[in-house]
């Protein structure tokens, strides 16, 4: 499997990017960087992002884009605020959450892989579709989570760590053990490389799409649902470049974007990698402009770094 | 005489302007391996594609066993036991050998890692090299991306997967168009001892050496329809490559409007093709 | 750029958060911070979010926490969502000093600053309501629910109309998240749908110059009056070309500076204020050309 | 040549849906939509986005992205406005913005033709940082174009049609041209299509995909310039979504995010669409957020019978 | 005896883990024909690529006429007058016939529309299909893009285009593979045409009979190295056959490691190979 051996490699060389970092930060900001307070926080800020991160890994593996999936977060958290609201149970908004954002997944699938319509405009659509339905439901006005869940799920910790940082991290790792070592994986690496030849092959490559857009979909309800426990508010405006945002990541950890090759642990290090910049010249004190300008720029080298050195190898 | 495998009857495909096949008959019988021959751009692939269910019929019939189908995809006719070599190969190139050659039939870890999808990798790389090497085509890496395979290996790796899982018939579109001299008549004795375990074959190639060495019978297409068709003991390859010009047709000639391709042409010369039918 | 390590020894260090970077409110604030940190000797570091959010607020609160600076002056952009980071904040021993708006938590917060909002709106209600001739449809453009400092100026334009203004129709509000394009949007939109609007409150800056950017283009100049809070480059400039009526100037500046003051009275162990007012100031074409007036102007930078 | 053949059927396909759409609206709304005072609103609002849409269509014709469009935009327009405010002259100042444009979008060349960085990397690093610089350039506000430009150019009109609409009409056709036409058009697509065949066949693919980012940020950067004028202000916090309305009309209008295919008139007819429908939702009165939802589903739509009728004559 | 027109020496070259060339030899002459030919993955097509500049070597040397050169890429060797017809053809799948045929060499419109850049289409089809009808191909429609046309009209594109432009020498990477009987004597009998004209041809192929048939000389490749060299009047199919397989290297054997490729074996036999010159 290249996806795995090579995968490997590239995770190797970007990871040592991120290490790179990690030291950098950690020698210009000994006592504020590398503290357990920091690196958690860092860490709990990343978590929600990886789900959806984790989720964009399957869909560009398959060639495919998914655009939608901030408006499905912030549909999701306003299903799970109602819900919550209306009937007081944490468990039902937890479902509505999950049950809305699986149903926008899948009709994003059934729309790519029946439809026949590039992923592009399908899920273009079903952005503007979700966050305009969000905003149809709470008139365009946050709404806030109720204080049992932000204050329970939202604030509860194990072994010092955060909740949700863990029910990221277990989905992440289960998701990327699906994906290269699962018949389910195979297939998504198969459509993406020659969707035909996996068509010829035998594999249902529609209904696979399908069930890759759903997990994508199911993966964006979960990260509203802990969004609005973490924040304690939907967010409706805040997620409109998390699409951007995830599918960097994605980009940054090594998968193409033209399908077939990928890894969930290297969106893991695509997902720090901007999230670690952005914190260590926020503790470093540089101006937010100038963040955004040194941001751009080491995210260039950094992916240079990465794709030099797997040339050098390579050759 | 038994019922045909498979028989096809006047089968039209066309691409936007280009008619690709223009009435098609073809019939396979079980047990016997049928050379398909004709000219480049005749409508050899495109018929191969339509019998194995990758491309609908614009018109015409497929029987199987007697029994009219109407494949929707590949996977029906791999449910009916029909495997293909593609022209084109038909691999993920960022794929192993071993994930191309499992494709869609993936192996599974025993015990509870299967029932989870776990996918038993080992033995799907020991199986990919036994065959392969049956074909005596060697693989250096077996974890290395197809990608980076010669082009005669890639075609072992897909030659050896459809004969592996065939179980009525195996399409073979140019198989050892790629292939050195060693390997080519491997898969030469692989298609006889296929045909002779009872699994049909249709060979699709432009080395008439290879299709007198093999076959039993020969149909030729040209310009999208059946022009002849030979018991291979009785012709010989001028017989062969005369029909599949069209020069052994005095009545249909050859002086063709320049140019042209299968689209070009109006009806006329089928009947006379057919007429030239080697008595089979 | 200033050096993220706690250097043990003297000087103070202070960072202020504000609701949104860039904004002239928070320009105006910051410049007010620095001027007043660089008299009383005190390292002072500026950091915002992209957009007025509190999900993006968040994080930044958080490394700023990380870098534990002695206080932390904040605009919070949500009145609840905002209480958890500032508790870690708090828990940190990190003094905090809220400029602007404030969270519900009144544990949070040594000092308190900010313009008195209810009076505001309720001045901003006169105004428009002394415009349109006490008659006619009235919408409110705002930022997002739950900001401290705008619900207030909603509070009292909303009394002010209910109590003294019964010929004017209350549409109701609308929310800008704090983007130009966005309440620029809205107006073209309320337009769209009530041809006949007589009158316009934006009761902060961008949802101020959005607004008054919608009523330029639309052609609907004089037609419909608009009052806005705050006092920016933009918004002057449309107070000039006839499109705005009034604005409400807040002291930003002075906002910024008493926040540097109280903090550094909190990181001494000295008496801080707990609720701090600043003034407010109605300014129109008449008076906008008085120095005293020029004066409060917001800045662009400093 | 397929880019021309097919492209013709494909901007007759999306292009009778355009015709269907303008018809609907003029029908529902005859005495407000079909006016010629709302029409010429809707191409001088679009003309704009159509210079950047045009560039992106060259660009993802060579299977590439281009992210930074709105942020080179905007900070050609603060080059811009800046220049004019120190020299008083305002050819200075469109030559600024047309220089800065163009050192932006051959910086992103170099990187991703020289560099080999992914695409998507190296134009969302450059989105932050031009973003970041022109912010930087201004402290974050909005500066104001002169009034002679404002009034002047950002006025002007032309048997009734403004001139923005037409230098941005005569420059989207200029390079429909060049693309259907011209050997640097045919290199584009043999790029996309392959590019490691259009290597072996000689084609400078380095130096052309230079010259492509190139022309993109050129006009970038013509267009951000253009915008001072229309809007006489920078935009600086405008922007952020202007890449993704540019690759969405380019994907409307027929080329494959894929590369190798594609044509200048069916982005033109992509540029409109979402315009359309968002000016016609407006006149009909459509809630704000209602109108988010529709146009994401009649976007959906459109496409949808555009490929299917294409689908029907391929086969 | 006249300096080689290519001269290749020690050329090594790796791909991660899989060594193709291991230190191969190649000599081309001024008006030969030089059929290469070696088993699957013996490393041919990377010779190839390498000698038209299209891969780098990791190691040895390249001269021609005499002097060291050092490809950077394609387009410098096709600068030099060296054409190259590529195993996997190289073509524009969504680019005409035509658009293809003159790749990176496009006509212009006369006058000033030409100074701007624009293309003459009529020009470059008609002599497209002038090209592609002298192999004997025909193209259905010449507008459709490339990946419409069949296996073997897409070689005959490839193989028309090499043999128009090249000057001083023409790789073949199996040229003949997808085209039909009459299409394959055509090449061949182009390939005569060619040498005659006095450019150079290497021939890749695996078809002993066009090997014997067209080519003055034969190189061998196995393992990633030139193991034999033949003056073919001089030689039998069964040599050839023997020399590709090993078989005839008794010192050398035949007992490789089970399924190793060109990587898996250390430096040993190229001597061995070296001394069954067929005396060039
Ligand atoms: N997908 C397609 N789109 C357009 N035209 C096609 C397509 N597939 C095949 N054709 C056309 O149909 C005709 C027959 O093609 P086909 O591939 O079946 O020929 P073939 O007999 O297999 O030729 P060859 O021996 O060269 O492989 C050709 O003229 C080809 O151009
Ligand atoms: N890009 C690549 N990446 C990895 N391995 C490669 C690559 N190209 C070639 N190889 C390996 O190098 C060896 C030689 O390949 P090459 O294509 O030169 O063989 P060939 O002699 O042309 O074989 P064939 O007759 O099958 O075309 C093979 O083992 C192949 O797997
Ligand atoms: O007072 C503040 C100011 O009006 C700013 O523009 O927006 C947020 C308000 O809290
Ligand atoms: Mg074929
Ligand atoms: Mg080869």
């Amino acid at each position: 499997m290249k996806g795995v051996r090579l995968g490997d490699l590239q995770v190797l060389w970007i990871g040592l990017v991120l290490v790179a970092l990690l030291a950098a930060f950690s020698i210009l900001a000994p006592t504020t960087f590398p503290t357990s307070f920091n690196l958690l926080n860092l860490v709990s800020d990343a978590a929600i992002l990886l789900l959806l991160a984790t989720g964009m890994t399957y869909v560009i593996i398959t060639a495919g884009i998914d655009l939608s999936v901030g408006g499905v977060l912030v549909f999701s958290a306003v299903a799970a605020a109602e819900v919550m609201d209306a009937t007081g149970s944490l468990a039902l908004g937890t479902l509505a959450a999950l049950v809305t954002g699986l149903a926008w997944g899948v009709l994003n699938g059934v729309l790519i892989a029946l439809g026949r319509i590039p992923a592009l405009i399908v899920t273009l659509g079903t952005l503007g579709m979700s966050l305009g339905g969000a905003l149809l439901l709470t008139g365009g006005v946050d709404l806030r989570a109720p204080t049992d869940l932000n204050l329970g799920l939202g604030l509860a910790r194990w072994l010092g760590v955060p909740l949700i940082a863990w029910i990221c991290a277990a989905i992440t790792a289960a998701l990327a053990l699906v994906l290269a070592w699962t018949r389910f994986g195979r297939h998504t690496y198969a459509i993406g490389s020659n969707a035909e030849a996996a068509r010829r092959g035998g594999v249902a490559v529609r209904r696979h799409l399908v069930k890759v857009y759903g997990l994508a979909g199911l993966l964006a309800g979960l990260a509203g649902h802990l969004s609005l426990a973490k924040y304690g508010i939907t967010g409706v405006s805040a997620h409109s470049t998390d699409n951007l945002q995830a599918i960097a990541a994605v980009v940054i950890g090594g998968t193409s974007l033209f399908g077939g090759v990928g890894t969930v642990a290297g969106t893991v290090i695509g997902v720090f990698i901007p999230v670690v910049l952005q914190n260590g010249f926020q503790i470093l004190g540089v101006r937010p402009f100038w963040q955004q300008v040194v941001v751009g720029a080491v995210l260039v080298a950094a992916v240079y770094v990465d794709q030099w050195r797997r040339r050098a190898r390579d050759q | 005489m038994a019922v045909p495998l498979i028989a096809a009857r006047g089968i039209v495909k066309s691409y936007g302007q280009v008619e690709a096949l223009r009435g098609a008959d073809f019939t396979l019988r079980p047990g016997e391996v049928v050379a398909l021959i004709g000219d480049n751009g005749a409508g050899k692939s495109t018929l191969a594609k339509i019998l194995s269910g990758v491309e609908r019929p614009d018109a015409g019939t497929v029987e199987v066993d007697g029994e009219p189908v109407a494949f929707g995809s590949a996977e029906e006719a791999r449910g009916a036991g029909i495997e293909t070599v593609y022209q084109d190969l038909a691999l993920c190139a960022d794929l192993s050998p071993a994930a191309n050659f499992f494709l869609g039939r993936e192996l599974l870890r025993p015990g509870l890692l299967g029932l989870l999808g776990v996918l038993d990798n080992a033995a799907m790389r020991r199986a990919t090299r036994e065959a392969c090497e049956r074909l005596g085509v060697r693989l250096a890496s077996q974890t290395a991306p197809v990608s980076g395979l010669s082009g005669g290996q890639r075609q072992g790796v897909a030659v050896a997967r459809a004969v592996t899982w065939a179980r009525r018939a195996v399409f073979m579109d140019e198989p050892t168009a790629a292939l050195g001299v060693v390997q080519t008549r491997r898969v030469l004795d692989l298609i006889r001892g296929v045909r002779d375990s009872g699994v049909s074959v249709v060979l699709i190639s432009h080395n008439m050496q290879d299709v007198m060495a093999v076959s039993d019978r020969v149909e030729v297409l040209r310009l999208g329809r059946r022009v002849a068709r030979f018991e291979t003991a009785r012709v010989s390859m001028e017989e062969l490559v005369g029909a599949m010009t069209g020069a052994l047709e005095t009545r249909d000639g050859d002086g063709e409007p320049d140019g042209s391709g299968p689209g070009g042409r109006d009806g006329s010369g089928s009947g006379q093709g057919l007429g030239r039918e080697g008595g089979v | 750029g200033q050096s993220g390590q706690s250097g043990g020894g003297g000087q103070t260090r202070v960072t202020l958060v504000q609701g949104l970077a860039g904004e002239e409110f928070y320009e105006t604030m910051a410049c007010g911070a620095k001027a007043k940190a660089k008299e009383l000797g005190v390292a002072l570091d500026v950091q915002g979010p992209q957009k007025f959010d509190p999900t993006l607020q968040t994080p930044i609160v958080n490394s700023v926490v990380a870098s534990k600076p002695d206080a932390m002056l904040i605009a919070p952009t949500d009145v609840k969502a905002m209480i958890a980071p500032l508790t870690q904040a708090k828990q940190q021993g990190i003094k905090i000093i809220l400029v602007d708006t404030v969270v519900e938590d009144p544990g949070i917060g040594l000092s308190r600053i900010s313009t008195d909002n209810v009076k505001g709106g309720a001045a901003a209600a006169k105004a428009l309501a002394e415009q349109i001739g006490d008659k006619g449809k009235a919408l409110v453009i705002s930022t997002d629910p739950g900001v401290s400092t705008v619900d207030a100026r909603i509070k009292g334009f909303e009394q002010e109309i209910k109590a003294s203004h019964p010929g004017i129709t209350y549409l109701g509000v609308q929310y800008s998240h704090n983007d130009v394009g966005e309440a620029s949007k809205i107006v073209n939109a309320a337009l769209a749908k009530d041809p006949d609007l007589a009158g316009v409150f934006a009761t902060n800056l961008n949802s101020a110059t959005g607004a008054g950017s919608a009523l330029q283009q639309a052609g609907k100049l004089g037609q419909v009056k608009m009052v806005g809070f705050d006092a920016g480059p933009a918004q002057v400039k449309q107070l000039k070309d006839g499109v705005v009526q009034a604005l409400i100037a807040q002291l930003p500046g002075d906002i910024g500076a008493k926040g540097v003051e109280q903090a550094v009275a909190a990181v001494k162990g000295q008496q801080v204020t707990p609720s701090i007012p600043t003034d407010a100031t109605i300014v129109t074409a008449q008076n906008v050309d008085q120095p005293e007036v020029q004066k409060i102007l917001y800045k662009a930078g400093c």
